[in-house]
């Protein structure tokens, strides 16, 4: 797995690529912490270089979610691979992440 | 084909879950499974490893579990062995999923694409847990692509 | 990591070569190799195991044969045990490169990666060859990416 | 492994995916035969999705090209991943096949 952040029109982008799995996950909560701790507004994770997540990943995204929740601030996926869709979906968790097509569809609509 | 046995031993370290996942999708591969089903075979028994790691262990990296996979005229087998303490198999349950929390999911990766799912009870000490996924194969040959 | 071992046992059949491949691009991989050292060792791997089965098994593919790897401080060990009849040493050598003919390259192959290629004289039966890379490593935690 | 035959300006083209090794190798050797069988005088092979070959693939085509220059048959290689070159080369082998970068190119030069 590798991290980069950048970001769009102002708004912060984690762009995932590679294998989010038990090994590689807590790399991955210690940015989203951080992005917490900073009360991020928004926050859009880029999953277009994602070529596998488990438990482990899918349960240190639930709990970024739920760390944002608490001052309102908004977390959204963008651009996810069918087979990582399907995973999100089968964990009933497309209905609970907000999931857009593209940046540019996460930041206008 | 029929018979055949794949085993390996790795490090109790999430670092060498990548290995058991390579493998468990090349089986899967030549048991002729097509690429939707692989991913979730290879989801599953990443999933098992994970809680042996996790759970078995509490997360000591420095003992080692097996894996070893059997490809049956119509099953494949993946019988994982830890040397961990008994599980207890009455929490052995995922959570509800629409109880939205971290955790929980593994179980019903696990079962979601094998048929059985089961701690062989004979095994005296550590645990042995034994998925087995029926198989249905319309090409014998499909691994001679 | 230093220290820890992968163990895998095979059938003798080329069709599980690509687990081996895939094992040991890990294991190259976690040793913090590059990508293209990373395909001469998957290359050199698969071409000692294909000998076992070519050479040391003249084709049977109903025996097995182990592969161990191991990861020190400073080297990446690959052990390869067969059980079948000691090889003739004196016939372990690839063909001049400028005499083109089919076959002949494996050694090659797996001499220009690996820093020592020795079979292991203490075995009793069968044969164990045992492949060493040094390791320069720049960045322990490469693994961690 | 997977194998495509197909022609291109009435030449035979046969485009390989995936890995060539020893389990794989036999029916590649199996079409190189044919082709041979048959006194075809201008083999492409397609090397783009190819994703690994080792010494039992070269083999089988050290023996293709042999089998070929019988005749006078022509082998001409394409689109050679760089990997899979750096193997060709290292073995001397870019010197005894005909490599192009394209189909077009081992037409028309
Ligand atoms: N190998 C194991 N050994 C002991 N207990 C286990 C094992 N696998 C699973 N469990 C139990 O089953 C529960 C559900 O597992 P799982 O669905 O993977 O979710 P999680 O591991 O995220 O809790 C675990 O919380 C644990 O109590
Ligand atoms: N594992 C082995 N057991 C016995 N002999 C071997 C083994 N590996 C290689 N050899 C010998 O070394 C020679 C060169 O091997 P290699 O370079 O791989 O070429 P090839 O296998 O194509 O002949 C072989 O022809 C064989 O005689």
């Amino acid at each position: 797995m590798k991290i980069i952040i950048t970001s769009n029109s102002g708004h912060d982008v984690l762009a995932i690529s590679g294998e989010v799995d038990m090994d590689t996950s807590p790399e991955l909560r210690t940015h989203l912490l951080e992005f917490i701790h900073k009360r991020t507004p928004l926050l859009l994770i880029d999953f277009r270089e994602v070529s596998y997540i488990d438990s482990s990943g899918i349960a240190t995204f639930v709990e970024g979610l739920k760390g944002m929740m608490v001052y309102g601030g908004k977390l959204k996926f963008v651009a996810i691979p069918e087979k990582i869709g399907e995973i999100f979906s089968f964990a009933k968790l497309d209905r609970v992440f907000e999931i857009y097509g593209s940046i540019e569809d996460a930041l206008h609509r | 084909m029929t018979g055949d046995i794949v085993s390996v031993t790795v490090p109790s370290h999430p670092r060498y879950l990548c290995v058991i996942r390579d493998i468990t999708a090349r089986m899967a591969d030549i048991c002729g499974m097509d690429q939707a089903t692989v991913d979730q075979v290879k989801l599953a028994v990443d999933e098992a490893c994970s809680n042996v790691i996790k759970h078995a262990y509490k997360g000591d990296t420095t003992k080692t579990f097996s894996v070893i996979f059997r490809i049956r005229e119509k099953e494949f087998e993946v019988v994982i062995d830890d040397s961990g303490p008994k599980a207890d198999l009455s929490c052995l349950r995922g959570r509800d999923l629409d109880d939205i929390r971290p955790g929980g999911l593994g179980v019903h990766f696990i079962k979601r694409v094998f048929d059985s799912f089961a701690f062989d009870k004979r095994k005296r000490t550590g645990n042995r847990l034994r998925l087995i996924k029926r198989l249905d194969r319309g090409n014998e040959d499909h691994h001679n692509q």
